[in-house]
């Protein structure tokens, strides 16, 4: 944003690239949807409410259908049934999306290290914030928000770990 | 005049519906799916729609199956406490309660008098957030949306409070076999009364928002009546059975925890449709601020674990102090505790009903086999027969009446 | 068309226009700047998250006809609220004679509702 | 509220034959019975003394690895509850392991439907003449029964497609007159 205050007064114009308007407009109105399945759910719904409010952060309108959503908030353990519903809805949301992954359970599967639990969604789609905590206050949830909002416009640095730490692309074994 | 009228109705209402023969190419085949608002995430029910009737209705469960029966019997029964939690997630206490308290009667283990106590106006505490969560969800549903923070408002201050007890808002792991995890914390009494006057607030808010709301009463009326032999053939107990208006309550009944000594009166519901499944909740959570109210006047200081040497720890003095508090210690923490071999069920009323436990033990470290005997099961069988000839939005407001919760739905 | 007429009805078509113009705008900004990725799934029905493979329903088909009766019902007296609109405008201007002719035709329309209310359309069964 | 003594007495009486074993756990009678489970069942509930009304949960358990021998592998558990005289009682019935199948009792009580399908579904226990045994908690495309002692925790099962529910909806539309 190229903006030195001499000039502003006489000729009010801000000069910036067209990547960061869009990444501006972005970040302020993330449009949840929340693919609410168990206890975190019932934690987004606390963080929806007034007392802690995730409008504050432009996530204001919560939808439930996946045309009208840029981001996907999965919120609570993901089983091997609900794997395929999980994947078919991320393909179905509109471009660009995000994904962030709340709680441990979407995460990594949480304590539930059994038969029936995917052991976290990233095997399934890409996610681009993980929050700990089973399950996280509503503080943690909006602490992704903003750390998704910074990646948004690249503003990333120190935040995401380098190349060495990320994830490598997981190799299924069944 | 009026015959005619009559009789042209009859006609004209046969002439209006279109299809005099059923034929299945005319009917809409939709999915009522898993992830939809009101379906709370992982209820799916394959409807059949004839226009806006449901004609048939499939429903599903088992998306949320996290395998909690296999999960308890790979780890020891302090480490099963957990899972309890995560099964009604929105009374986590009560699911603690019930388990442990399965555990203490194999174990026939003496817990001391606060302990009762604080379980007891920990269970009530967590009846109301129960309740205030599926009243204010179910009246979202049904487009109410004001109700949402009228509910979570209040919610959001027990959760305060439960916080600062036990350190988690939802999850809260606070009931150990034999006694507490930890103490109340000083100035407690204190902040429950507020507490229990914000949430009387909130749920007068609520009432007055919808007592006569004409929208309210057109759709939940008679909507999803279930009379009270099929309510007791679906196995239904607490809220929704006592709106059937069969009087069963487990307090009352088959009291645990000095509950016979408490002065509560049980709700009874007359017609057994939504709007007596939503105002009996209403009324439990009057019920449960009285039952809360006698608690709080019985809390005397005492021990929050029993002195049974097989299931608390010994004082820290003692394991420091001498070799037999060293090894008691010892031997809890690495053997763990040991019920005596054989089964037991041995259920609590939690907030959706009967909550019991099945526990089979083989005298060993861990449970050999817990099944959860959960309420929500039991509602959600009867959907099916609730929805079928009605509209598909009242469909939604059954769904939210019925407060099935998927956690302990699925296991 | 006159100037001083003209002047009175030129906001009119200014707002006319740009009611036009910034959907198109956005329309022809959105096709260039925003991503796109056409894939089938992508493009599939929304059941709610269960895969449609075409066995379940789509919407053409026959319906009850009362649901086109309530949609012209709805029509008939939404259309009738339309005209009260410039009628309240100008309504201060002649009292008497404004009440005498909507009395008229809300008249008329008040015999349609009752017709239909005694024929039994309302009732949603 | 029949005292657990006078309760024994009355089942014992019921069917001759049903009843094999007798014990009280925990303060709940246990009936242990054979594979006239379901009339059993049906005169407990339909008998005005006893009145049992009321079917809480079906539990399934693997005897495998118990450490006291049990007369069968399999074990499956009834609760029941009366609501008008108050008393509890459990029946359970032992089923041997190749296949262990039982009476089915959906018609006595409405949500036997669904709690026998659980115990299909985690233990393989057939229910005879039960009007659709299908999973009820996992996946369609799951293989094995996961609550049994042999089947290890941790091997996972993906599912490709999700079951789209048609062939129970063509049973319940043709019992509603639909062609």
């Amino acid at each position: 944003m190229g903006m030195n205050p001499q000039t502003i007064n006489e000729f009010p114009v801000i000069t910036t690239r067209r990547e960061e308007v869009i990444a501006w407009g972005r970040k302020n109105s993330l449009w949840p949807i929340p693919f609410g399945t168990a206890c975190c759910a019932i934690e987004f719904m606390g963080a929806i409410s007034s007392v802690f409010d995730i409008s504050r952060f432009g996530a204001e309108l919560v939808r439930f259908s996946p045309r009208q959503c840029d981001l996907m908030i999965v919120a609570g353990t993901i089983t091997h049934k609900m794997a395929p519903i999980l994947k078919e809805i991320y393909d179905q949301m509109s471009d660009p999306k995000w994904v962030i992954s709340m709680g441990v359970c979407a995460s990594s599967g949480g304590f539930y290290q059994n038969y029936c639990t995917v052991q976290g969604i990233d095997h399934l789609i890409p996610v681009d914030v993980y929050i700990a905590g089973c399950p996280p206050r509503p503080e943690a949830v909006f602490d992704a928000v903003i750390r998704l909002q910074d990646k948004l416009e690249n503003k990333v640095e120190g935040k995401i770990p380098p190349a060495q730490f990320q994830a490598v692309e997981r190799r299924f074994d069944y | 005049m009026s015959e005619v009228m009559q009789s042209q109705k009859e006609s004209n209402s046969s002439a209006l519906s279109f299809h005099t023969q059923k034929d299945r190419k005319d009917l809409v085949f939709v999915n009522f799916g898993p992830s939809h608002p009101a379906t709370h995430g992982t209820l799916r029910v394959l409807c059949a729609l004839d226009g806006e009737t449901i004609v048939a209705g499939i429903p599903e469960m088992g998306y949320l199956h996290r395998g909690f029966e296999k999960d308890c019997e790979v780890h020891p029964y302090t480490q099963c406490i957990p899972y309890t939690d995560r099964l009604n997630y929105l009374s986590a206490i009560m699911n603690n309660v019930g388990f442990c308290k399965a555990v203490e009667t194999m174990l026939n283990v003496e817990i001391p008098e606060r302990v009762i106590t604080i379980r007891v106006l920990m269970c009530e505490l967590n009846r109301i957030i129960d309740h205030l969560v599926c009243v204010g969800t179910n009246l979202v549903d049904l487009g109410a949306l004001t109700n949402f923070w009228y509910a979570f408002n209040p919610r959001e201050s027990v959760y305060n409070i439960l916080e600062k007890v036990c350190g988690a808002r939802l999850t809260s792991n606070y009931i150990r076999i034999g006694g507490l995890s930890r103490d109340l914390y000083p100035g407690f009494e204190t902040e429950v009364e507020a507490v229990l006057d914000e949430v009387m607030v909130g749920v007068e808010d609520m009432e007055k928002m919808i007592e006569n709301n004409r929208i309210f009463l057109e759709r939940t009326q008679n909507i999803g009546v279930l009379s009270a032999e099929d309510a007791i053939s679906f196995g239904w107990t607490g809220p929704t059975l006592r709106a059937s208006g069969v009087e069963s309550d487990l307090r009352k009944s088959e009291p645990y925890y000095g509950y016979e000594t408490y002065d509560f009166d049980i709700v009874l519901g007359s017609a057994g449709d939504t709007y007596d499944r939503i105002y009996v909740r209403f009324y439990e959570i009057r019920e449960s601020i009285k039952i809360i109210r006698q608690a709080l006047k019985r809390l005397k200081p005492g021990p929050i674990m029993t002195a049974d040497k097989r299931v608390a720890l010994p004082p820290k003095e003692m394991t420091y102090g001498n070799i037999e508090g060293l090894m008691n210690h010892f031997k809890n923490i690495m053997h763990g505790i040991l019920p005596p071999m054989g089964e037991i069920y041995d259920a609590t009323e939690a907030a959706n009903g009967e909550l019991g436990f099945h526990i089979v033990s083989d005298g060993g470290k861990n449970p050999y086999r817990v099944k959860c005997r959960a309420p929500s099961v039991m509602n959600y069988a009867a959907y099916q027969q609730l929805i079928e000839g009605g509209m598909i939005a009242d469909a939604i407001a059954i769904l939210g009446s019925i407060n099935v919760v998927a956690g302990e739905l699925d296991r | 068309m006159d100037s001083e007429l003209l002047q009175r009805v030129f906001p009119l078509f200014i707002a006319l226009a740009l009611a036009l113009l910034i959907p198109i705008v956005f329309i022809i900004l959105s096709r260039f700047m925003g991503p796109r990725t056409n894939d089938p799934v992508k493009l599939s029905a929304y059941e709610c998250g269960i895969q449609s493979k075409g066995q379940v329903g789509d919407a053409r088909h026959r319906f009850n006809v009362k649901f086109y009766l309530v949609a012209m019902f709805f029509l008939i007296f939404d259309v009738e609220v339309l005209f009260l609109f410039p009628w309240a405008v100008w309504f201060q201007n002649d009292i008497l004679y404004g009440f005498v002719s909507m009395l008229g035709f809300l008249g008329i329309l008040f015999f349609g509702w009752y017709y239909l209310l005694k024929r039994g359309a309302f009732e949603w069964e | 509220m029949l005292t657990n003594t006078e309760l024994q007495e009355k089942i014992k009486s019921l069917l001759p034959g049903a009843v094999i074993g007798m014990t009280d756990t925990y303060g709940i009678v246990d009936v242990e019975t054979n594979q006239k489970l379901p009339q059993l069942i049906q005169i407990l509930r339909d008998d005005s003394s006893l009145k049992f009304d009321m079917l809480l949960d079906i539990v399934g358990v693997d005897y495998s690895e118990y450490p006291e021998d049990k007369p069968e592998r399999y074990g499956v558990i009834y609760h029941f509850k009366s609501l008008a005289h108050g008393h509890r009682l459990m029946v359970r019935i032992y089923l041997d392991e190749d296949e262990p199948e039982v009476g089915s009792i959906h018609d006595l009580y409405k949500n036997a439907n669904w709690l026998e399908r659980e115990v299909y579904d985690q233990y393989g226990v057939k229910f005879l003449n039960h009007p659709n045994l299908k999973r009820l908690l996992n996946h369609v495309q799951f293989v094995g029964h996961p609550l049994r002692k042999d089947y290890p925790i941790t091997r996972e099962q993906w599912l490709t497609e999700t079951d789209d529910l048609m062939d129970e909806m063509d049973v319940r539309l043709r019992e509603k007159g639909y062609r």
